[in-house]
């Protein structure tokens, strides 16, 4: 079916008398990828926490794949197939790339208690399933040579990939990345981008990411949002964006 | 600086070790199970099983209930005593009231009572965290070893509030002896210990472990954070009960809840702590260091100087000195004996390479 | 990886079966001195350190003051010296069972005659354990109250003074003062108690007494370890009893004396119970304690005839294992003389019937059983006034069942009550040995025959 | 009604004692986030050290003096061989560092000081004063007052004195604190010498209402319930919490304990605890922590 995948109306979100996000609204087509731009502090974080349910807007909702709803438990979030990676990465670093990856999984389980302790009943054949799912995802973002190292002990360029792999191995159908290429060299962003693709193509993921380095943006996603001090102040494809005299000075002015 | 995110409680976890070829750990395995099941039972004599080496199985699984807890899920917890007195009531009255039923059922519905109970406690879990949730888990303790004491109908109204096991037998096989009753533990343990490294290695334990490790991310990512908790609890507990029956029937004969008392708490605390937070083999390590730590500085000190220093001091210097050694380990071997462990095999390997 | 692990634990347990291996070996080159042995081996279960230890220390000083009087002075029992050694259990169980399992195999070929676990927890983990061992469990004014039906239990020895008569004697006294055991009718007697299964155990007497006598038994229990009791001592103040029998145990009896005076009650009008009737349990109360009574098998004082050659043998000799000698004839030093004398006495008893060799726990069961500490033979001792005439069989493992009144005059102990104080047996004695039925049919023991 | 009004008193100023052993626990924890489980031993090995000088017959205050040397002493070695190694470590680690900590004072002070029970007199008459015919103790009210005296004079060595100011400081921010130019060490030294202190006057107190012996080490279990109503930073809230602990136990025993039987004031007051926990996770008087993602 088509239609927009997520549909934002008029979404405020305020701390402490600070205004967040001010009746933001805006479309993201399906199997696009979209990315959120904007200076420090003009609520990106914020908007994908409340898309997948850490914070409650204020006002305004939030409808996604058609249906409306107002707060979500982000574990309910990731149930209805919505994938998120972390700017600070929030990985479980005393485990090894393919139990990150495999933790990924662990919304679709269907097994119980029982079924783990004593290897009876749907375990064991989940367990083959899960591991090959993984494994591809491993394959895809070119890991496999990181497969059983600890994530800790990995460079930040690789956790960031595997925070990727974490996210796409449940399959879903909206993923949104936090500065996916925060902190890294060229080389690493060019890489990076990539994977993006290749998980949008390939997977027909929908993409919400945010990013700061305008080239890597424009290059990589169909459609731009920008957002300063919760305002939305340009919405469109890139060169509409690139071209809009309120961005550029709201933003482009102010290079980092 | 007021919390410990379960992620602190995580740092002890040590990295996990590289597989080795099935075929030599199967032989170990099978050389192993014959040692402990057949050589033990013929070599060692009443004091080794009854004093020394039921105690130590126990203390292990106590350890390896309390691991799976706050070793794996990282959910710290003070309430071992407690969780364990439920387990050696429950079975008591089960083999009380239901004598039909086997003894080792009677020992799995214990363990699962004490699991639910333990399951109850951890509903804090669910909004307490850290060092106040240790802190919570004493309430438990307190109200469980009240209750036991208070409530004769939990001890079938004896005298004296303690409960003594009735005739151990499987089967017809008596097993009130030292053999039986060290064959019954270490029977109980190891099935234990095999199921509880299943778990620690399904859906299950990477729950947990996710858990532990940053649970904000892992409730992003879809993983039921709340569940998991309480399954970890539920599980823990089921471990801990079993425990404390075998404590009461197998080891003391008899019991009543001042034998699960913080201090029981305490020390199966310092046994994982000790052995190795997230570790299977540390529980082993921890215990056997806590029973053997005692009875060896007794032997060493009271035998060459013992008429030299009186018998007083004596325990005060043990005392003083174990708790020096449990700082000690806690600045050197954060990770415990383990770590230690694991460190030495790889210095051998590194040896014994060509 | 799993199986990794579980190689671990394998290997891990294989070291401990080499370590039994070890300790096997080891017992076994004990074992071999079996037939020359010419000592009697006797250990002492000890808490020297944790919170009771206060209460210890004297104890085993009166116990090996009175075997080493035994040693240097009479060469022995009939010529076997006694050798002990001790085995601290920190008044925990868990500890006295490794104790237990410890010693009961004897020393160089030395069986064990007599245990005292030293511990009422201990005691009754260590029940059923005896029996198997065939080693007698002595324990003197504590202990499983059944257990004085040794047709029942055949290893436990409840000996002296049980805790239902230590609660039948209070109230005898009470009588005594009130001038007959007529005059107990309407009378109010709190139990204030240390809520634990040793805090229990005079509950049914008490009940049953209240019942025969027509007083009123007002039961308020002290969590452990009764380090406050502001709450228990409000009630009393508003019950208004007329006497408080004060069953403590440690920390809990000083603050107890101390939190009466604090609301007003009468201190010579409580009774404290045998663990709250020592010098150690009154002299942290200060001046407040002056006038409270304690009931006790274990009178204080250091002019009886024993002391008289303990002191010149022992204490004067340096011999002495008192590190305080203020402590000399004190009510828990007493407690230990008189545990070594029962013991010696047993060991005698046994030797004279089955020959003068060190006795193992079966013949010292006989011992027991047959023990009887007459006027007569407590005189030679030089006991008199200081144990009570005993008499043990089968069917009754305590015997005596008196304790002596002491009042407290802030310095020292003074016996107040005229002589032994007895308690009801004959009235309590049927209900025991019901209760032991009850516990040899849930057990499915078949009761000994009492005749031999 | 006189009953329950004397019970609330008679609880409210048992809680008092309580209050004094926390405010040692608050003060370690603000200073070092550590829970301290060898306060309890630390009472004890003053009480003890104060008691066999006395018995020496040394002049109180001498006595006093001696004690408090040997308490900073105490403080001074705990820093440098246990907290200093353990810096940064998780706070379950130095909770367990300090369960050891109390075996090694436990054991050597009673090496040093033997195990048995002294009476220590501080010549406070303890016989009930009667406000109408509520009966009020003595002693208590003594404790009452000099609880007082302490937190106020705590309160203002924490307002007035640089070491005062910068563990306010480090509460939140251990770089701010170092900045106002004292030496984290040097502070955790003072502030556990100051634990110290408060130590000595609980174990004078508790020493004098129960005999100094091994049992003192025990107060630490209802100083926890405290802490926790309290929050584990706050005097003040160390004050309100034994006050809510001591009366909340008192009443429950008379009047919850007829019901169940007593010594329900075992668990009585952690019941309490959890509940505080519930409605407010980081205690009456605490700062919460905050969680970032």
């Amino acid at each position: 079916m088509s239609g927009p995948i997520l549909q934002l109306r008029d979404v405020s979100l305020s701390f402490k008398g600070i205004q967040a996000l001010n009746a933001l609204s805006f479309d993201v087509a399906r199997g696009e990828i979209c990315a959120l731009i904007g200076p420090n502090g003009a609520g990106k974080s914020s908007l994908l926490n409340v898309i997948n349910g850490v914070y409650r807007a204020d006002s305004g909702d939030v409808i996604f794949d058609q249906q409306r709803f107002v707060r979500i438990h982000p574990t309910r979030a990731a149930r209805f197939g919505i994938g998120r990676t972390f700017q600070h990465n929030a990985l479980f670093k005393r485990l090894s790339v393919r139990d990150n990856v495999l933790a990924g999984l662990i919304r679709h389980s269907r097994t119980t208690l029982l079924e783990h302790a004593f290897g009876v009943g749907r375990d064991r054949s989940e367990t083959r399933e899960f591991g090959r799912r993984a494994d591809d995802i491993i394959a895809f973002l070119e890991l496999p040579r990181h497969r059983d190292a600890i994530v800790s002990t990995l460079p930040y360029g690789v956790q960031k990939r595997v925070d990727l792999a974490r996210a796409l191995v449940g399959r879903p159908t909206l993923l949104l990345l936090d500065e996916p290429m925060a902190g890294m060299n060229q080389d690493e962003k060019r890489e990076m981008s990539r994977f993006i693709l290749d998980a949008n193509r390939t997977l027909k993921t929908t993409i919400v990411l945010i990013e700061h380095d305008i080239g890597v943006v424009m290059g990589l996603s169909h459609h731009v949002v920008v957002l300063d001090y919760g305002r939305k102040v340009g919405d469109g494809t890139p060169e509409e964006v690139r071209n809009n005299p309120d961005v550029i000075t709201a933003y482009l002015g102010a290079v980092h | 600086m007021t919390l410990i995110s379960s992620a602190e409680v995580a740092d002890f976890a040590p990295a996990r070790a590289p597989v080795r070829p099935r075929s030599r750990v199967w032989i170990g395995f099978a050389v192993a199970a014959l040692v402990v099941f057949v050589g033990v039972p013929l070599l060692a004599n009443d004091y080794w099983l009854n004093a020394i080496l039921v105690p130590f199985l126990i203390l292990s699984l106590a350890g390896l209930g309390l691991n799976l807890l706050m070793g794996y899920a990282g959910q710290a917890s003070l309430g071992t005593g407690g969780f364990m007195s439920v387990g050696a009531y429950a079975t008591y009255n089960l083999l009380l009231r239901l004598p039909q039923l086997p003894l080792p059922v009677s020992l799995l519905l214990g363990g699962v009572i004490a699991g639910l109970v333990g399951m109850a406690a951890g509903l804090l879990s669910l909004r307490i965290k850290g060092f106040y949730l240790v802190a919570s888990t004493l309430a438990t303790q307190f109200f469980l070893e009240w209750l036991f004491n208070q409530f004769g109908w939990f001890s079938n109204y004896s005298t004296s509030s303690s409960i003594s096991a009735p005739r151990l037998a499987i089967l017809g096989h008596d097993l009130s002896g030292p053999v039986g009753r060290y064959l019954l533990t270490l029977s109980a343990v190891t099935i234990v210990t095999a199921v509880a490294i299943r778990l620690v290695h399904s859906q299950t334990g990477r729950t947990w472990m996710a858990i532990r490790d940053m649970d904000t991310a892992a409730s992003v990512i879809g993983i039921p954070v709340a569940s998991g908790k309480l399954k970890a609890f539920f599980v823990s507990s089921l471990v801990i009960g079993i425990a404390g029956a075998l404590w009461a029937f197998a080891y003391l004969g008899t019991v009543d809840a001042r034998s699960f008392n913080l201090d029981r708490s305490f020390e199966v605390m310092f046994i994982i702590i000790l052995g190795g937070m997230g570790s299977i083999v540390g529980n082993y390590l921890g215990a056997a260091f806590m029973v053997l730590l005692p009875i060896l500085l007794d032997h060493v000190i009271s035998g060459p100087l013992g008429g030299a220093i009186d018998a007083g001091q004596l325990e005060n210097f043990q005392k003083a000195l174990f708790g020096g050694l449990i700082i000690w380990f806690l600045i050197k071997e954060p990770n415990g004996l383990a770590a230690l462990l694991s460190r030495c095999r790889q210095w051998l390997a590194r040896r014994t390479a060509p | 990886m799993s199986l990794q692990r579980t190689f671990f634990h394998m290997q891990n347990l294989r070291r401990a079966v080499a370590a039994a291996t070890v300790g096997l070996s080891f017992a076994a080159s004990v074992a071999a001195f079996a037939d020359d042995a010419k000592t009697q081996y006797f250990p002492l279960a000890t808490f020297r350190v944790g919170a009771y230890a206060s209460s210890g220390i004297p104890v085993w000083a009166g116990e090996i003051d009175y075997f080493r009087y035994i040693n240097e002075v009479e060469g022995g029992i009939n010529g076997i010296k006694l050798v002990w050694d001790e085995c601290e259990t920190n008044w925990e169980v868990e500890k006295g069972v490794e104790c237990y399992e410890r010693v009961k195999g004897g020393k160089n070929g030395s069986p064990v005659p007599i245990f005292l676990p030293h511990g009422d927890p201990i005691s009754k983990a260590l029940t059923e354990k005896s029996v198997a061992d065939k080693i007698p469990l002595v324990t003197i004014a504590y202990g499983r109250t059944e257990a004085i039906d040794g047709r029942v239990f055949p290893y436990s020895f409840p000996t002296v003074f049980s805790f239902w008569s230590e609660a039948s004697s209070a109230i005898n006294f009470i009588a005594a003062k009130a001038g007959g055991k007529d005059k107990l009718k309407g009378l109010k007697i709190a139990t204030v108690y240390h809520d634990s299964p040793y805090g229990k155990e005079t509950q049914v007497p008490l009940a049953f007494l209240a019942k025969t006598y027509g007083f009123e038994d007002i039961q308020i229990p002290v969590p452990h370890p009764g380090n406050d009791q502001s709450a228990q001592w409000a009630k009393i103040r508003q019950l208004k009893p007329d006497w408080v029998f004060l069953r403590g145990w440690g920390v809990m009896t000083p603050v107890a004396i101390k939190t009466a005076a604090k609301v007003g009650f009468p201190v010579d009008h409580i009774i404290g119970g045998i663990w709250s009737g020592s010098e150690e349990d009154v002299r942290p109360a200060g001046a407040v304690a002056k006038g409270y009574l304690a009931i006790t098998p274990f009178p204080a004082g250091s002019n009886f005839e024993i002391h008289q050659k303990l002191k010149k043998y022992i204490l004067d000799k340096g011999l002495s294992d008192l590190k305080d000698p203020k402590s000399f004839g004190s009510v828990y030093y007493n407690s230990g003389v008189d545990e070594a004398i029962i013991a010696v006495e047993a060991i005698r008893t046994a030797q004279a019937h089955f020959g003068v060799h060190p006795i193992n726990g079966e013949e010292a069961q006989w011992g027991l059983e047959h023990l009887d500490l007459s006027e007569k033979r407590l005189a030679e001792l030089g006991a008199t006034g200081l144990e009570q005439p005993l008499k043990l069989s089968v069917q009754d493992h305590e015997g005596g069942g008196a304790g002596k009144v002491l009042q407290w005059d802030g310095e020292k102990w003074n016996v107040v009550s005229d002589g032994w104080v007895k308690s009801d047996r004959d009235l309590l004695l049927p209900l025991i040995y019901e209760r032991a039925a009850a516990y040899a049919k849930e057990k499915g023991i078949v009761l000994r025959d009492a005749t031999n | 009604m006189n009953f329950f009004v004397e019970t609330l008193v008679g609880g409210l100023l048992a809680g008092v004692m309580y209050s004094l052993v926390a405010i040692g626990f608050v003060l370690v924890f603000k200073a070092s986030g550590v829970f301290n489980f060898a306060q309890g031993s630390m009472v004890l090995c003053a009480a003890l050290t104060f008691v066999t000088l006395r018995e020496k017959n040394i002049d109180f205050w001498l006595a006093a003096l001696i004690t408090l040397a040997i308490m900073v002493a105490i403080a001074i070695a705990v820093e440098r061989v246990v907290l200093r190694p353990l810096v940064n470590q998780p706070q379950i680690t130095l909770f367990m560092a300090t369960l050891g900590l109390s075996f090694v004072i436990e054991g050597l002070s009673q090496i040093a000081m033997g195990a048995s029970v002294h009476e220590l007199d501080l010549g406070i008459v303890d016989t009930p004063i009667k406000f109408g015919d509520i009966q009020v103790s003595q002693f208590d009210l003594v404790a009452a007052a000099t609880a007082g005296v302490l937190v106020v004079a705590l309160s203002i060595f924490f307002s007035k004195t640089r070491v005062g100011i910068s563990l306010r400081a480090i509460a939140d921010d251990p770089q701010a604190a170092l900045s106002i130019g004292i030496r984290l060490q040097t502070l955790w030294q003072i502030v556990w010498g100051v634990a110290g202190f408060v130590s000595l006057v609980a174990g004078l107190l508790w020493g004098a209402r129960q005999g100094v012996q091994f049992a003192l080490t025990l107060v630490v279990l209802k100083a926890l319930p405290v802490l926790i109503i309290g929050g584990f930073t706050s005097i003040t809230g160390a004050i309100v919490g034994g006050l809510i602990v001591g009366a909340g136990d008192s009443l429950a025993e008379i009047y919850l304990g007829g019901l169940l039987g007593g010594s329900v004031s075992t668990w009585f007051a952690y019941a309490l605890a959890v509940i505080f926990l519930l409605i407010r996770p980081a205690g009456l008087f605490g700062e919460a922590a905050i969680e970032r993602i």
